[in-house]
């Protein structure tokens, strides 16, 4: 288990390497972020000037080097529009964008499971039924219009829900449902398919023979096997909340890491883009290192297997 | 002092509480909290190194300058008793003197050295974004505690018409605490004392009890501004009452917010003026031809993408907007005449038409301003100046004009200038009206070369005194609108906030925009 | 007793509601201006705001309204179409061979080949891809190829894992070993043996890619950085139309339904293709 | 008797028609007895085991003839509940064919012998965890109390059957169903299973039915078996009997397919031809299609004819 994990960790540092490769030239492509910075009448000089202290008159390799080395530090240089550590300016808001994403995977999860393990046991029944075209739906509509449709109803029609701001339970509601709907339908699909799996197999037949009410069977003796399928995927989920969160701050006015990237982006900021993308992929890995960790709970085999 | 016209379109504004006496006198203090919503978030709270506009949204509330602009567009002295300009050997010399008992929130009395310490930081280019609007000057000079002078080395029109163009900056406190500090926690003479800000949430100001002006001043104790982007999400908060104020209640929204009960509403013109640039420097442009350039002034109508398009939310403006420095009343514009477009194209040579390329910007900084972009092309290609329309998101069209970027755009391309309330347009003309010349920060996204224009713009920079300017202001605008020259000017867009009436509130300019918070309070 | 009884063997049980629909989104993609009631660019400021005919002040020209500045929304939708049908195309054409060709090559190789390839994928993944698409649209300019190759940027990594997955299961059988030891050239292997048989996934993985690419395209216009005009979207109009919500609900709504029947028919029928063709494939 | 089936018949209703899975099975298992159920892989011992326990395939399996007593008592019409809380289990056992499987994974051996002990109330709290570390000793899994918390994965195949046969007798029931409770074990395992399920049977005096496709293990554990093909039963008898003068064709084929020396897991595959489909079987003799001796009577269904004491067969060669 502890080798398995610790080769997990490399592989999730190289990623995390690469990944930083990959978001630093790419940004770097697109575009001066000085001429942004700078008021249009800014003269030749000051802008030759600002260039040099931010360091965009090097090579690009060098400034990959540089910014590397710097980052390792935990210096992602200063965001050129707030004027500030990009890190802090990431770090400060990666809170928010965790409880977001976090809210967003229970609510896939607190739908998909119960769903998917009862349509597993009726199949053809009507929770199978109204919970499969719930499912479909959260794939099929853009997450942006989820989250307009859900502030229009719940917040502007109803006045149930809050439709910005964050802090209380209330106010996490509507983003996480924007957030969490479109996954539901995957992860009903897994539960479901591993359900009935488990449902068929030898070990559920002799817990039934044996006389253990069914009750138990589906809810504690099969659900358990069926998650471990559901859980490997959950950091691939996780990644996936957090794009959606580039969304869905935007909308709910969530002052998360997705929306600064985002505006970051428009701004070619690059510290921030750099700093907030980078994070998210670290967050990423770390969250796959968590759900390997986690199976590894669930799953005996694994824990000792590996 | 030069008076304003004021003539806002806006009857609300007739409607408002302007005259009303101050609400709260000292001996009160103002108690309780209103939370209003933003729907944009400034960046840099130090105002020598702020580089947007919008900035001002928040350090306009806390920090503050010599002259202002009061509800009326008056400029009024505000930070500053009075102020002259004479002449010292031929060279302008502006003399200011100081209010007395200004205090800021530290407690620190405001004196002419605070002044100076501004002016240095404003002109040292590690730390100010703007130091070329102190260019002309030749020194600064602290007369005594409340009088300075100061020294132009040339005439510099952007000084007078940009309220003097300093901050009241806490020398002792920012030298004490250091630029970043004083980044994060801005201090001034204003009626709002910095409290905490969290960026992309919210900002949380408080009333600054030992502010100078007794009349008008904050009838609240706290002020939380909470920053919502998205349209919809922002009307949902204040119609939840999340929120008592909203800042720009989206177009298509503003009449149902007329109508809504309980809810008061101003509409106001953005310092933000829109309008199409065409290349007319390259000599193989159809642009060239002054008769194409009016053909387009034709086509297009206005009038019908301000009504159906901006919701009414716009007004038309000629060259100088009304209310602005030497706005002419006399000018009209081009009417909307699709046969007489036609028929000047034929004159031209292009009986048939042709086909240019057209730039919109898709990424809205206004509101509806690619589906205005959209309205523009059509009505140009109804009479044969056939567009090719391509979208910019705002990354590349805030660099696409630039002149020291590119050589010069082809085609047509949706742009705008601002300037601050009620305005002044010399500055943006000698950015895209006056032709580029490098390296002296003329033209940069000009794409135009008027030699008689080029003149007069530089005439109007050297020219200090108000009333000259306003002249000089009129002669280059009907000249430019005979040319149709640096782009046709179209409309400023009205910007429409709206809050309970439980909420006391008189919009003061802050200074660029209509999110002053100097009068605001909740009623008892 | 089946509703289908009267169809021939072969068509019954097929999801006839979703092709129809999928079909349809097909037909407005190539017949395009041919059958549009509009010019969906033409603006008519006269007929801003027209509501759909059956409710009041609407008229019958335009069948589902017009938007903000009196365009056809139904001619729209039906441009709108052929952006999704090109953007999806292409998108799934690129990013299913060239994710089909690296997952072959490193389920097939193993070793170190794998090992690179795997650690590619996981960088890959560990980038949030609309940050990735982000970041990429803003450094191409945004616009309908930037959009394809975002995507394909973003999902080759999807199909590479699958692929590579299926491939190291297939290499185990005899035939591949014998064909090996018989000295069958390697891209004869990929060709003849591998292909077929990662051909029936392949063709899930890209019906299930339509509705993705749809939603992803809407994402990124949504951020100002998807597709641009002149060209039409169905994720730029409903971008476009939330500025008036409240005022004309047919400009957001049929877009989006237009959306939603399009991925709700490619998700049913893509999975409808899994049970068939590959039951396998039951964790996408 | 332990066990009375008279005349079962279970069908699986499914999508191409109805399947008759069991049809018209009869038999009786004493105190003490155990009865071999021979036969083919899908000639319906298992869904028989199966249907005594009243565990159906879920929407098709339906039981629709026959009865099933269990010490007198009507299992056919008690309800589902009851089923679950008083017989399943509780008073008649199973062991499945693959003690890989039988095991769920994720739980520890612990959890799942104590399982049907406390989902029955045979005991609770300190009582219940000795009654599991002693029925867990009876099965000899060495040091059993140490090993409650580990995994199914963390023992051996033999053990885990071992595992299994104490989930089975932990109630101590009337009955025990062990199907092909050897096959997927070694040689030597499949010898110390045997005799742990001798020992049982001595323990509790339960009665067993054993069902395998193996001849030579149902010759090692019962004294009568009955042989079943399609769906029915074709002989029933005492074992030494039947090994000695096969009288059903089939049976007759099923002894001459095991090699007499050497590997007894080889399975019954000398026969030629196919078993008939239990949708729409042929109405008379099942096994007529592959029967050396098939005559014109065989067209109709054989009536079972007693040949000697305790020792029948359905054939027209005997009748």
């Amino acid at each position: 288990m502890w080798r398995f994990l610790t080769r997990r960790a490399w592989q999730g540092a190289i990623s995390i390497l690469g990944a930083s490769i990959i978001i630093f030239l790419i940004s770097r492509l697109s575009g001066d972020p000085i001429l942004i910075l700078l008021p249009n009448d800014a003269s030749q000089s000051l802008i030759e000037e600002t260039r040099r202290t931010y360091g965009l008159d090097r090579p690009l390799w060098v400034q990959y080097g540089i910014w590397a080395q710097k980052a390792l530090a935990g210096d992602f240089g200063r965001s050129y529009r707030w004027e500030m550590p990009a890190l802090r300016l990431i770090l400060e808001r990666l809170p928010a964008t965790i409880e977001l994403a976090v809210f967003g995977l229970l609510f896939s999860v607190a739908i998909a499971v119960p769903v998917g393990v009862l349509s597993a046991v009726h199949r053809g029944g009507w929770i199978d039924r109204v919970g499969r075209v719930f499912a479909m739906l959260g794939q099929a509509m853009p997450t942006f219009w989820v989250g307009l449709l859900l502030i229009l109803v719940f917040a502007i029609h109803l006045n149930w829900l809050p439709a910005f701001g964050h802090g209380t339970p209330a106010h996490v509601v509507l983003p996480a449902i924007a957030l969490g709907w479109y996954p539901v339908a995957a992860q009903t699909r897994i539960v479901r398919s591993a359900m009935l799996d488990v449902l068929d197999s030898d070990h559920v037949r002799l817990s039934r023979a044996l006389g253990t009410p069914e009750r138990l069977i589906v809810w504690k003796y099969a659900l358990r096997n069926a998650a471990v399928p559901l859980l490997t995927m959950l950091g691939v989920y996780f990644a996936a909340m957090l794009g959606g969160a580039f969304v869905v701050e935007t909308i709910f006015a969530w002052p998360g890491v997705g929306r600064t990237v985002v505006e970051a982006v428009f701004s070619r900021d690059f510290p921030v883009v750099q700093a907030g993308v980078l994070f998210t992929s670290i967050l990423f890995v770390l969250s796959n290192l968590l759900v390997d960790l986690s199976y590894g709970l669930v799953d005996p085999r694994i824990r000792d297997a590996r | 002092m030069k008076t304003w016209i004021t003539a806002l379109t806006l009857a609300s504004l007739a409607a408002l509480p302007t005259a009303a006496p101050a609400q709260a006198p000292a001996q009160t203090p103002a108690t309780g909290t209103l939370s209003i919503g933003f729907g944009a978030e400034a960046v840099m709270m130090d105002p020598s190194r702020s580089a947007a506009g919008v900035d001002q949204y928040f350090f306009g509330q806390m920090i503050e300058q010599l002259t202002r602009t009061d509800p009326k567009l008056e400029t009024i002295n505000w930070l500053a008793e009075s102020w002259t300009l004479t002449q010292d050997g031929g060279k302008p010399v502006i003399t200011v003197k100081l209010r007395p008992g200004v205090k800021f929130h530290t407690g620190d009395p405001m004196t002419a050295e605070d002044f100076e310490f501004a002016y240095e930081r404003q002109r040292d280019p590690k730390i100010s974004k703007w130091p070329h609007l102190l260019a002309a000057v030749e020194k600064f000079e602290v007369v005594d505690s409340l009088t300075f002078r100061v020294h132009f080395k040339e005439g510099d029109g952007s000084f007078t018409s940009g309220n003097l163009i300093l901050w009241a900056l806490p020398k002792r406190h920012l030298q004490k605490v250091g630029d970043e500090e004083f980044a994060r926690a801005p201090v001034g003479t204003g009626p709002w004392k910095f409290v905490s800000r969290t960026i992309k949430d919210e900002l949380r100001l408080t009333a600054f009890d030992d502010y100078w002006n007794k009349e008008h001043r904050p009838t609240v104790k706290n002020l939380v501004v909470k920053i919502i982007p998205e349209d919809l999400t922002r009307v949902a908060a204040f119609k939840t009452g999340a929120i008592d104020w909203i800042d720009a209640v989206p177009p298509a929204m503003v009449e149902e917010f007329r109508k809504m009960p309980g809810v008061k509403t101003g509409s106001f013109v953005a310092p933000n003026n829109m309008y199409i640039a065409m290349d007319a420097v390259d000599k193989t442009s159809k642009f060239h031809d002054v008769r194409v350039r009016q053909a387009l002034a034709h086509a297009i109508d206005v009038d019908a993408i301000i009504s159906k398009v901006l919701f009414g939310q716009g007004e038309r403006y000629v060259q100088v907007g009304r209310g602005s420095l030497g706005f002419d009343a006399d000018l009209k514009p081009y009417p909307y005449d699709p046969r007489k477009a036609r028929d000047l194209l034929r004159q031209a040579g292009y009986p048939n038409g042709f086909e240019v390329p057209c730039y919109n910007l898709t990424t809205p900084r206004e509101p509806y301003q690619k589906e205005v972009g959209e309205a523009y092309f059509a009505y140009a290609t109804a009479v044969g100046i056939r567009c090719r329309v391509q979208g910019q998101e705002y990354g590349t069209w805030i660099t696409f004009g630039r002149r020291d970027r590119q050589g010069h755009i082809d085609g047509l391309y949706s742009n705008m200038w601002g300037h601050g309330l009620p305005g002044d347009p010399g500055t943006p003309w000698a950015g895209h009206v006056h032709s580029y010349v490098r390296g002296e920060g003329w033209g940069i996204t000009s794409v135009h070369d008027d030699p008689e224009l080029n003149a007069m713009i530089r005439e109007l920079k050297r020219t200090m005194d108000l009333d000259q300017r306003a002249d000089l202001i009129k002669k280059i605008a009907r000249l430019k609108q005979e040319r149709v020259a640096g782009g046709l000017p179209t409309y400023r867009p009205v910007v429409t906030l709206a809050w309970r009436d439980k909420v006391t509130f008189t919009p003061w300019p802050s200074p660029g925009f209509w999110r002053g918070m100097q009068e605001i309070g909740l009623k008892q | 007793m089946r509703a289908d009884g009267w169809l021939p063997e072969w068509a019954r049980g097929l999801p006839w509601l979703p092709i129809l629909v999928l079909l349809a989104v097909g037909v407005c993609a190539l017949a395009g201006e041919t059958i549009m009631p509009f010019d969906p660019n033409e603006l008519d400021l006269g007929a801003a705001f027209v509501p759909p005919p059956w409710q009041e002040g609407g008229k019958t020209a335009y069948l589902l309204g017009a938007d903000n500045l009196g365009r056809d929304i139904l001619s729209r939708i039906m441009a709108g179409s052929r952006v999704s049908v090109i953007v999806a195309f292409y998108a799934i054409l690129f990013s299913g061979s060239i994710g089909a060709l690296i997952g072959m090559v490193a389920g097939y190789f193993g070793g170190p080949v794998d090992a690179v390839l795997m650690r590619l994928i996981e960088i890959q993944q560990s980038v949030p891809s609309i940050a990735l698409a982000l970041i990429l649209a803003a450094a191409l300019e945004p616009g309908l190829w930037t959009v394809v190759v975002v995507i394909v940027l973003t999902y080759w990594a999807w199909y590479a894992r699958i692929i590579r997955g299926e491939i190291m299961a297939l290499k185990g059988r005899d035939y591949i070993a014998f064909a090996r030891v018989a000295g069958v050239s390697t891209p004869v292997i990929f060709l003849r043996h591998l292909l077929p048989n990662i051909f029936n996934t392949l063709v899930v993985l890209a019906t299930l890619q339509v509705g993705q690419v749809i939603l992803f395209e809407a994402s990124l216009s949504f951020l100002g950085l998807g597709i641009q005009q002149p060209d039409i979207s169905w994720g730029l109009m409903l971008s476009d139309a939330r500025q008036y919500i409240t005022n004309a609900w047919w400009a957001i709504t049929m877009p989006g339904l237009a959306i939603m029947l399009t991925c709700l028919s490619a998700n049913v029928f893509g999975d409808w293709l899994r049970d068939r063709l590959d039951p396998q494939l039951r964790q996408l | 008797m332990v066990l009375a089936v008279e005349n079962l018949q279970m069908h699986l209703h499914l999508k191409r028609g109805v399947l008759r899975a069991v049809d018209g099975i009869s038999l009786a298992v004493g105190e003490g007895e155990t009865l071999g159920l021979v036969g083919e892989s899908g000639s319906g011992k298992t869904l028989t085991g199966l249907s005594l326990l009243r565990l159906l395939p879920k929407g098709s399996g339906r039981i629709v003839a026959g009865s099933i007593k269990l010490d007198g008592q009507e299992l056919t019409t008690m309800s589902e509940s009851a089923m679950a809380r008083d017989i399943r289990g509780r008073r008649i056992a199973m062991i499945m064919q693959d003690p890989m499987t039988s095991l769920n994974p994720v739980f520890s051996i612990g959890d799942q012998v104590r399982n049907p002990l406390r989902n029955h109330d045979i005991a609770r709290g300190a009582a219940l965890r000795s009654a599991v570390v002693d029925v867990l000793t009876r099965v000899r899994i060495p040091s059993p109390s140490q090993r409650l918390g580990d995994y199914p994965h963390q023992f051996s195949g033999g053990q885990r059957q071992r595992i299994v046969a104490a989930m089975a007798i932990g109630c101590t029931p009337r009955l025990l169903v062990a199907d092909e409770p050897t096959t997927a074990l070694d040689v030597t395992i499949q010898v110390q299973i045997i005799s742990l399920l001798r020992q049982i049977q001595s323990d509790t005096g339960a009665g067993i039915i054993l069902i395998t496709h193996d001849l030579g293990v149902a010759a090692s554990l019962c004294r009568r078996i009955a042989v079943m093909y399609a769906g029915q039963i074709i002989e029933t008898g005492p074992v030494r009997r039947i090994y000695r003068m096969p009288s059903h064709p089939y049976t007759q084929a099923l002894l001459a397919a095991i090699p007499r020396l050497g590997d007894k897991r080889t399975r019954l595959q000398a026969i030629a031809g196919q078993p008939p489909s239990l949708i729409d079987p042929p109405s008379g003799c099942r096994f007529a299609a592959r029967c050396p001796a098939r005559m014109d009577k065989c067209a109709e269904a054989p009536p079972m004819v007693t040949l000697a004491d305790g020792h029948s067969a359905a054939c027209w060669k005997l009748a």
